[in-house]
Formats: C-alpha cells, structure tokens, sequence
C-alpha cells in the first residue's frame, strides 16, 4: 500500500503551481463571474502545456500522461478555483474522437480542441431527458449524404462561445430506446442553431439549443448509426481519467476559515473561537481526507489501466453530498452577514460562501444525480437486484 | 386544546389566502428581487389592515393576537411576498407597548411609514431587517431601548434570500430612549422568532407542494418520478419536518399570547426548527426537479433561497443554541 | 388555536404524579429488569383508578376518558419510565372486544383484563411477516364448533406472563391475503402452545409463540370469518387513543444531563460545560417539543372523534429517529464510561444511557418500521401514487 | 502510488482471513461476551506471530510495519474476535521504543503477558482497554510515561461491547518511569487509532454484508425486501461511509509507517470518520433486519453494539474534535 505520489508528480505539482501563479490572475477570475467557468486566454496557456493532450491516452495518440499527474494538476487548478470545465469537455471530446472518430472529425476536431483554439460542448441533456439520458428524442434522419436534425438539448453549458457540441440523436426510434441512438459533433455555426441562455441561482450560465432542419454531413458522425450509447460509454470511461479530483470543498474551508477569523462574535472573539465553528471546519477537513482517498483511487485504478471502478461513484455522490452540507455550515455561522453576495460592500470573503451555497444544489444533480448514483452503487457494488 | 382554526380565524385565513395568492405570484416575487419590497403590494395590505393589525385598539390599532396576525404571515411564508410584515408588526407592538403616545404610532398604524428592529444588542453598524426600506428602527443598546427615525437608505446590499438589507448606522439616526424594561425588548424578539417560525413554516409547506407536484408530472425511464420510492421517503420527511415545524411554531405563537411560562423559549426552538424544516423541504424539491431545480425559471429556487436566508438576519444559531442552553438546562425546564 | 390543557386535565396530571409517587416504587421499576415492561402490581393499582377503563371509549360501554387526559396520563406515566406495555395492549384488546366481539368474550375477557386481572398478548407478527402482516400463514381451520390453530408467531411480548393472545390467522388460503384472515383471543393455557424466550440486546425479554393442533371453540372467534382485516383496522383505530404519548427522549434528556453533570472533563469542567454537549441537550429538547406537538394533536383529533390524521404517523417516525439520535449523543459524550451497562459499578446514572441505547433501535421497527411509516406518509398524506 | 495490497500483502491477508474466519464465528464471539477474552483463542493467534509482528526485530519481533499489523486487525474487526491485538501490539510497540531491553519484552513477544496502554493521560483510574486482562499498562502522567505490571482484576465490568475493559489503578501498579519523550506517547495513541479505525472497517464492512445477504433472502409484499429502492440507498449510504472509511483508515496506516507531516491527525480523523461509518452501517443493516435485528440471537447486534462501543475507549468525540481543530486550524494544514 503506497498513498504518496511519485517524484515525477510532486514536481509536476511545483510546475502546476507555478503555472497558476502565473497565469491564474484576477482578470481571469473575474472573466469566470459573468457565468462560464472557462477562460479562453487561460485555457489556451494549458494547451500550450501540453496539459489538454496530456489526459488523452497515448493508446489513441494523445499525451497519455500519468493520470495520477492528471490528478495533480486538477486537485491544484480546483483548489485555485480555476476555469476548468472548458478542459473537462475538450479531453473527453478529443478522446472519443480518436477512438471512435472517422478520419475527417480526427483531423478537423482533435487538433484545434487539444490545441485549445476550439471549445466544444456536451449536448446530451434534453427538456424531458435528465438523468434517463437515452430517452433523447432530438432526431436526426438521413438524407443522402447529409443528416437533418431537429430538436432540442438543455444544459448545453458553453455553447454561447463554443465551437462544437457532441450532440446525442435519435435515428431509430423502433428499437429499444439506447439502441436507436447516434452521436454527432456538430459545428455550432451549422445554420439552424439557437442558442438561448439558461440562467441559474447559482452564478453559473448554462444554455438550451435548438435545432430546427440543421444540416450537417455524415463525416461529422461519430461512431456507428444507431451505435450512440457505446460513445457514450467511451465518453464516461474517459471522464475518469480526468474527475478524479472533485475537491470544491477545499476551496471552501479556505474561504470558512477566512470568514470565521473575521466575523466577530461576543466578547469580542470571533467565529473561529466557536468550538461549534471549529469542529465543523474540522469535518469538512475530515470529509475532504475521505474524498481525497476515493479520488487517488479512482486515478490510481486509472494508471493500473482499470478504467471503471465504483470510487468514481462514491467520490461523486460523497463530495456532493458533503460539499452541500458544508455549504450550509459554513454560511450559517456569519449569520446576517453571511447573506450578503458575491460583490456586495462588506460581504464576508467577497461572498464566496453565499456563492459556494448557491452552487452547491447543482453538484448533487449534473452529471448524475445522487439518487441515480446510489441505485448504481447498490446494483453494481452491492449486487442488489433491479425492482 | 383545540389545536385547529376556530371559525373566525378560518375566515380570516381565507381573507389572507385569498390576498396574498391574488395579490403576489411567483412574478410580483422576481420583480421585487433587487429591491426585495413591493410597495404598492404594501399599500393593498394596508388596505387589509393587516399591518396595524395586532397592535393595541388603544393606539389605533386592530387589537388582533399574534395568532391572526400569523395567519397573515403564513401565508407571506408560502408566497414569499417582499412586505415587511414580521418586522413592522413586532416594532409597532414594541412601540405601543413602551410608548403609546409616541408621535410616530400614527403613521406606523397607517402605514405610511415602515417600521423594524436591529435583532442584535450593542451594534450601531448592523445588518438589519428591511433596514433598506425603515423609516423607523427600535434597537438595544445595554439595557436601554432606542427609537430613531429617518435616513432609510433604500439602496439595497444584494443578498441571498433578496431581502430589503441594510447596514444602519444606528448612532446617526435621530434618537431617542424608551422608558421601560429592557426585558420588554426580549418579549419583542421573541415575537420575531416565532412570526419567523411561521412564515418559514409557509414557505417549506410551499416548497414541498412544489416538489410533491413535480415528481408526478416528471417522468424519467418510463416512469413517474414520484412513484420511486427513495423520493417518497424524502418527501415524506420533509413534510413530517414542517408539519411538526408548523405545531411547534402555532403553540410559540400561543405561548406569547397567553403569556405561558415558555414563552421566551419556545418561539427560539421553533425559529431553529422551522429554519432546519424549511430548508430541508426546499433542498428536497429542488433535488428532485433535477437540474431545472438550479434554472432561475422555476420557482423552487426562490424558496431554497428564502429557507436559508430568512432565519440568518436573526443570528448563527450556534450562539443562539447556547442562550437557549443557560436559559433550559440551569433551570431543568423540559 | 389553543393548547392549553383543561383544568380537569391539569388536575389529573397532579393525581398521576401522585399515584406515581406512591406507586411506582424501587421495586417496580426494579422488576422491569428481567426485560418485561410490566408489572402486575402497579397494573392492577392503575385498573383500580378506572385508568385502563378510561381509554376505552364510551361508546363501546368503557369509561371514556377525554384523550386529552389519557395523553396525561401516558405522557407522565412515561416521563417516569413507568411499565406500560401491558395497559397498552389491554386497552386495545379490551376496546376490540366491545367493538366487534361476541358476549362471549365480552363477558369473559373484558371484565378482567380492564380490571388487571388478567393480561393480553399480540399474536400478529410471524417469522415471515413483519411489516406485511397480512401474509400470516398461521393456520385455524374449522372442525365442528372447533377451531384448530397450527402456526407460529413472533414477537409475542409478555405472552410468558399473559392470559390470552389476540391471534391473527388465516382462515382462506384462496382469496387475497388480506381476505383471508380471521381473529381469536386464545387463552394460553389453551393445550398445544409452547411459550420460548426471544431475548434481544436491549434488556427487553419478547417471545415465539408456537400453536400444535390448538382446538379453541368457535366463541373464542373476535370479528367476521375471513374479517380480520377490519379487526386489524379496529385496533389501529384505537391504538391513537392511548399511544399519543411516545416520550421516551424525554426520559433520556433527564439522564442526560444527570450524567454530564458527573462526567469529568478537562481543566475540572465537567461534560456539562461543554457547548457541544449543550446544543445536544437543546436540540434533544427541541425535539421533544415538536413530539409534543404531534402528540397533543393526535390527542385533540382523537378528542374531536376524528380517528386517523396523519400525526400519529409522523409521530412515530419523527420520535423513533430522534430517539436513535439522542442515544448516540448521550452514550457517546461519556467517552469510555458510557460503556458501562446497567447495574454495573461505576456505570454513569446507573447505566441507563447504554440501556437507552440499546432498546432505541426496536422503536423505528416495531408498530410499523420508519420505511412503512414513510410510505403512508407519502401516500395516504402527500398522495403519491404506488410505484 | 499504489492503492491495492501487493502480492506479499495479499498471501499474509489470505493467512488472516483464514485464521478468523476459520477460528472465530459468532459462537466463539457470544460465548466470549462475559470476558471479552478468548484465552485459547489468544494463544493460536501467538502461534501465527501476529502478537509480536509488528515489534521490532531488534528486540525478537517480527519486523512488520503496522500497514501489515493492519491486515490481521481488519480481519478482526470483521469477525468481531474477542482479543486485546490492538493495545497488545501499540503497547509492545511502544516499550520496544522507550526499552528495547526492559525484562518484561519478552513475555510480550511471547504473547505469554498480555500489554496495554491507558489512553488518557493523567487519571490514574480510569477505564482500560483489555484493562480485566493485561499483565502490563502504559500510560502517561504529565511528561512521564510509565509502566506498571501485576494485578490484572481478571474480571470484567459488563460493557457494551462485550469488552475485556476494566478500571485500573495505575497508582497502584508496580510502577517505573520510562525515559524518552512524552511525545513518543502520542505515535503510540495515534497508532491505536489507526488500528482503531482499521477494526471499526472491517466491522462496518461485515455489517453491511449482513445487511446485503438479508435483504436478498427476506420477502415481505411478495417481493424481496432488497429490491425497495430505499433500501437500496440505505445500503448504498453505508457501503459509500465504509469504503471511505478505508480508504483513510489505510492512508492514516500508511502515514504512520512512512512518517508523514500528519502522520499524528490522520489516524484522529479515520477513528472519528469510521465510528461514525461503522455504526452508520451497522445501523442501517440492522435496521433493515427487522425486529430480527434486535434478537440477541441475529449477529448484526453484535456488531452494533461493537460499532457504538469501539471507540468509545478512546473518550468523547466533541474533545478530539477540538484537539484536531487546534492542531489544523491554527496551521492551516489541509
């Protein structure tokens, strides 16, 4: 048994660090609050790093880099709170492409999007598809060479400033509902798209897109007609490779801690004298360490070429979970200051915890809510059986 | 005991159902979210007479209990109506209680002017409930009770739970001090509490009605939601959380107003209480709305919001815990 | 609105205290420690106040005490950690009886069970059937005048020290099993019923009740042939009436601090001092007081004739799970101490903390488990439909 | 990183797993419950060299790290096997550290004297792990640590968690001081929490199969029990506590032996973190037992009661809370 990380990866992590000094300015902070967690000027920096290509395996001709060092560079871009879901999209995009793209998409995709000149955007997610994803009834339907495509897909978070979306299809709705399924990247110029902004409570900015007679040709297709829910399964097989660390309450604690050195209390202490303050610092650090373990698994499986164990799942639904609860914690204790937001004159550390709150509900449901992740724990894990 | 409405407060409850459903949608709610008051709403409640209506007929008053002035903020709870009703009515109480010749009583029965109170003791530069939009403030300063008018700021500082909040520099408003007990002040935050309790309780028994419809109009793999049985049992907890919230908050509420030994505890154990319900009836539907839950388009978002951020203008519940702690377990009074 | 209890309630809250205080001596609460909470002495002085009778509602020719004062009365008799279980049943069985019973059993059994006289068991649950009471597959099959019992059940508390059992069995194999039933009160020294000890890691002391060819007469039957259902139904009806009061933080909140106050902490503090220990007592409190609530207003409901709302439900959800809760804060703010079991040297208040602890888990199981509660709650309350 | 038993790891677990498995079934656990003690038992243990293998080979152990230590206490913790291992080994540990040639080393080596610590400092008659049976305790008054052997009480005070545990008088003991730093007394607690925590995973791990297998055999509404969809998210729960649990229960081990910078609060933080699992999952998987669950005669009670009872040795939570709060917060470490 062996928890500590190779000398490569500590290095990696003074060069990661290093590099978010640099790079990791107000500016681009800042650029993050109009809603978009992505910075083109910063995404294009790690690029250039090589840090894109890096997660992609070098079985498929990418970087292929340790994905314990992939882990690294997430757990200190997310402790840094940087722009980081461009990334996420781009590594899983370029990946599924190389192991189930045609030449042309190989070509015209891959290179822009690892290179971090192009940004594309997941577009699974539909009005009445949330977590039963292969319920999609956005249709595509073949017309010599071309497909037409109509319909319409929620949550297509960047696709205001992206330049693809990795858009799931129905083309048979004969057979049973993930066998009629077929993925497209398709260019978000093609006309017929419409892209309508979804505001939400947290500062986030998603979108819904529209496709009504959208156009495209049968080499922007990838994988087979009707064959949709093996790229899906790529697709999720990849994600692991680069979500090991799901660390949002690090952050957090940083900023709790802050809040709770300020915020004064009778007898002029502050919070951080509350033994109540204290010990619930102390849990989320707790929680934190046991997040941490599920993450270095998941990306220790990962670098064991072991792509699918079920620490993805807990990781994920005990991060969400923990990451709420904290959340609520660590609001409450400010009390009346504690409501004031993000930018608002005199707001506790900026309002990042009134920030941290309102974002929280969302990690518990995208990419899989903890309902759908808990029945997956007790039917894949614990074996038991399917009502 | 008769723990149901009786036929007179049954028709006033309707009176207010009727009012605050017609009167304040979901869309009277967005538009005042920078603001976090509706004044011409406040005007038409006016109208009601809900605003003067629990302080004293002696001071022009309409003489009504707390326990119908709750059901007018029950139903603020469940529509989240930006009207500062808990705040006005517990100041203009204070106020009659201490000074019922006061020259300002006239325009608080009125209307005309808002009135509220600072929740903490010795902080001039405080956070304070609709302090945005007050015209008058009643505050502590050690044992004395202060009154000062003017100088509303009616900017507000954005906040969570879209409330009209604002610091108020208490020692720059034209002040005066209250003759009278500073134990009276107690009895006034006491009432806050536990009309804080209630229009909790109506917005958690909203936010659940908003789940419970969701999950049998959604269906996912074919089925309706709500027949999963996990997001039963959530929802079956969360409404065993309100409704015991909602008797807890209803016997605080009767505590004060017959004056009960508990008086002073009770609408604290209810505040933590029905904040704790509250939110977790939100968190709970807007879980199972899935992402739609987090879109500002649907309403639950309002609610979670409101759950987390309405009790927090009181105080961390942390040091109101250990208050509650000297006052029960020195005198074993469980 | 008003929760304030009548005068004549008030007055009989001091007459309970003082029955309690003449009554329940060392002794008694000393004989519940063989694990049967009962004890036929003080039973009998409680029958003899006409208290058994008062929960019998009028109607039915009881004594029917305002529910008001019932709850009074269990609320004190709790408060006191008083041997109750045995009233519970008698009150129920009795109440049955006058409903749908035959002058046969009217004559016989109610006279001394209402009087203390005599004791009653339930015979519901089986090996196979907890929660779904209605599979009973205990079998009584007609012969002549005669019925013949073949069967086993489970969890027939007191039994040992009981009368009669109110036997649930089937009677039609061939229709849907909740149409199928039929109810006996079976006297226990009915030839062919072995009695054995079921102990459990509270100190409770239950039974499994095991019926080899038991021949009863047909007068013994209680309701309908192939009526069980609407028995079953009966009882719940009643049981409102006197289970208002399910206290047992209540109890555990005295303990609790009792125990803190003894338990030494650092710098000369005791538990007591401390603020976490403090917020748990509070919260303990709390929760006991939204208890009360539910149980004032099923009390009212029942006072008004009004038979099922859904606070009795809640009633017993939210104070089984918070009663687990408490037991965990209690025993665990003793650290190593709290290990120590009832009647052991050194054990903090007696080792009833641990005792708490050990019986808290059977709360959220029998009379309906915390699953099946949030079903009815869900469906009866919030009309889910059935999955 | 390497996040998996290696292939010398796997054989030792394998000798492990045989052992308790094979010797150690909930007959041998009940008939244990009054002494908390199987002497026989103890003594096959010896005969593998798990009671001395994690001493130094310097003073005739067995040279192994605790992360191997681990293995056996995990499987102890899945049988619930009524042995002092965990004291035993930090204790030996411990005085092979201060006095690799104090006389009384080689019974401990032996297995033949049974050692402990006290783990509170400072109170010279406090409760004691293993304290009815071991020849020999460590303990700590101020900056001096001690030893005392003699005088084992022999019997037990009934507990809990049917454990070995007794009061002694330290003052009372043929006592010496040892020389070395009071600190190396802290490594010793820490290692007992680690192992701790190690017990309470295998624990939680075997109390959450109980609960698996049952809800796949038990019927109720003709349907199997383990296709409830709450159920099935209880279970889930608990299995996500349990695996988190090891997984820093074993990070906690692995800082220990390679002496990392938190080589003194992880172990902390997998105690406080496992207890909480442990019971979390031997709660639910009772709880979904039935009444059964509650029988004397069903093993998920043992477990249970194991689960609360543990680490309950160690003291109060709320305290090690604070104590971890002063060593992380003031340093900011995480």
């Amino acid at each position: 048994m062996d928890f500590s990380f190779t000398p490569e990866a500590e290095a990696f992590r003074v060069e990661v660090k290093a590099f978010i000094a640099e790079h990791l300015t107000p500016d681009v902070l800042e650029s993050t609050r109009e809603g978009t967690i992505h910075n083109q000027g910063f995404h294009k920096k790690m690029a250039e790093r090589g840090w894109l290509n890096g997660a992609v395996p070098a079985e498929l001709g990418g970087g292929g880099r340790d994905p314990l060092e992939m882990l690294v560079l997430v757990e200190e871009l997310q402790l840094a709170g940087a722009p980081i879901d461009g990334m996420g999209v781009a590594v899983i995009v370029a990946a599924i492409v190389l192991e189930l793209g045609n030449d042309h998409l190989k070509e015209t995709v891959v290179p822009p999007i690892i290179g971090g000149d192009a940004l594309c955007s997941f577009g699974y997610t539909e009005p009445d598809s949330g977590s039963d994803v292969a319920a999609a009834t956005t249709v595509a339907v073949q017309d010599g060479d071309e497909w037409v495509i109509n319909g319409q897909k929620m949550w297509t978070t960047m696709a205001h400033i992206a330049d693809y979306v990795l858009l799931l299809t129905r083309t048979n709705p004969d057979v049973p509902k993930h066998k009629g399924l077929t993925f497209f990247i398709v260019p978000l110029d093609t006309p017929g798209i419409e892209i309508q902004p979804v505001h939400t409570m947290g500062t986030e900015r998603s979108n819904a897109t529209f496709y009504d007679n959208v156009r495209i040709g049968d080499e922007w297709r990838i994988g087979d007609v009707d064959g949709g829910w093996a790229v899906m399964k790529a697709g999720l097989k990849f994600e692991r490779g680069i979500a090991g660390g799901q660390f949002p309450s690090a952050m957090l604690i940083d900023a709790a801690i802050a809040a709770a050195e300020a915020a004064p209390r009778a007898d002029d202490a502050t919070a951080i004298d509350d033994p109540r303050v204290r010990e619930q610092i102390v849990r989320a650090m707790i929680d934190l360490e046991v997040a941490r373990g599920f993450a270095y698994k998941t990306a220790f499986l990962a670098s064991q070429g072991v792509m699918f164990g079920v620490e993805g799942s807990m990781l994920k639904l005990f991060v969400a979970e923990a990451y709420k609860k904290h959340t609520q914690w660590f609001l409450e204790m400010l009390g009346s200051e504690g409501l004031l937001s993000l930018d608002t004159p005199g707001a506790p550390v900026g309002g990042h915890l009134d920030e941290h709150f309102r974002h929280a509900p969302v990690t518990s449901i995208y990419g899989g809510t903890s309902e759908i992740t808990r029945n997956l724990i007790a039917g894949a894990h614990l074996g038991l059986p399917r009502s | 005991m008769f723990i149901r409405l009786t036929d007179d407060e049954e028709a006033i409850d309707e009176v207010f159902s009727n009012f605050f459903t017609s009167e304040c949608g979901p869309e009277t709610v967005r538009e005042a979210a920078s603001t976090g008051f509706d004044r011409a709403l406040w005007d038409r409640l006016g109208q009601t007479g809900a605003a003067a209506m629990s302080a004293p007929e002696s001071v022009g008053g309409g003489g009504a209990d707390l326990g119908t002035l709750a059901l007018a903020v029950g139903h603020l709870g469940r529509t989240l109506a930006p009207l500062p009703l808990i705040e006005h009515a517990v100041a203009t109480r204070l106020l009659a209680r201490l000074a019922p010749d006061h020259a300002l009583l006239a325009s608080l029965i009125e209307g005309t002017a808002i009135a509220t109170l600072a929740l903490q003791s010795d902080n001039p530069q405080q956070l304070v409930p609709a302090g945005a939009i007050a015209d008058v403030v009643l505050w502590r300063t050690g044992d004395e009770i202060r009154i000062g008018s003017g100088g509303a700021p009616g900017e507000v500082l954005n906040n969570l739970a879209d409330l009209p909040l604002n610091r108020r520099n208490l020692d720059e408003l034209c002040t005066e001090t209250l003759s009278g007990d500073s134990e009276t002040f107690d009895l006034a935050i006491a009432e806050w509490q536990a009309l804080m309790a209630t229009a909790l309780v109506g917005s958690g028994f909203a936010a659940l009605k908003l789940g419970v419809d969701y999950v049998q109009e959604r269906y996912q793999f074919d089925k309706l939601i709500g027949t999963f049985q996990s997001l039963q049992h959530g929802l079956a907890d969360a409404s065993t959380g309100v409704e015991g919230a909602d008797l807890l908050a209803k016997r605080a509420i009767w505590a004060l107003d017959t004056d009960q030994p508990n008086a002073l505890t009770l609408p604290s154990m209810a505040m933590i209480f029905a904040a704790e319900s509250a939110l977790s009836s939100a968190a709970t539907s807007l879980q199972y709305h899935g992402g739609y839950g987090f879109a500002e388009e649907y309403d639950i978002q309002l609610y979670y919001r409101r759950a987390k951020g309405w009790p927090m203008q009181y105080g961390p519940v942390g040091p109101e815990l250990q208050r509650l702690a000297d006052l029960l377990i020195t005198t074993g009074a469980h």
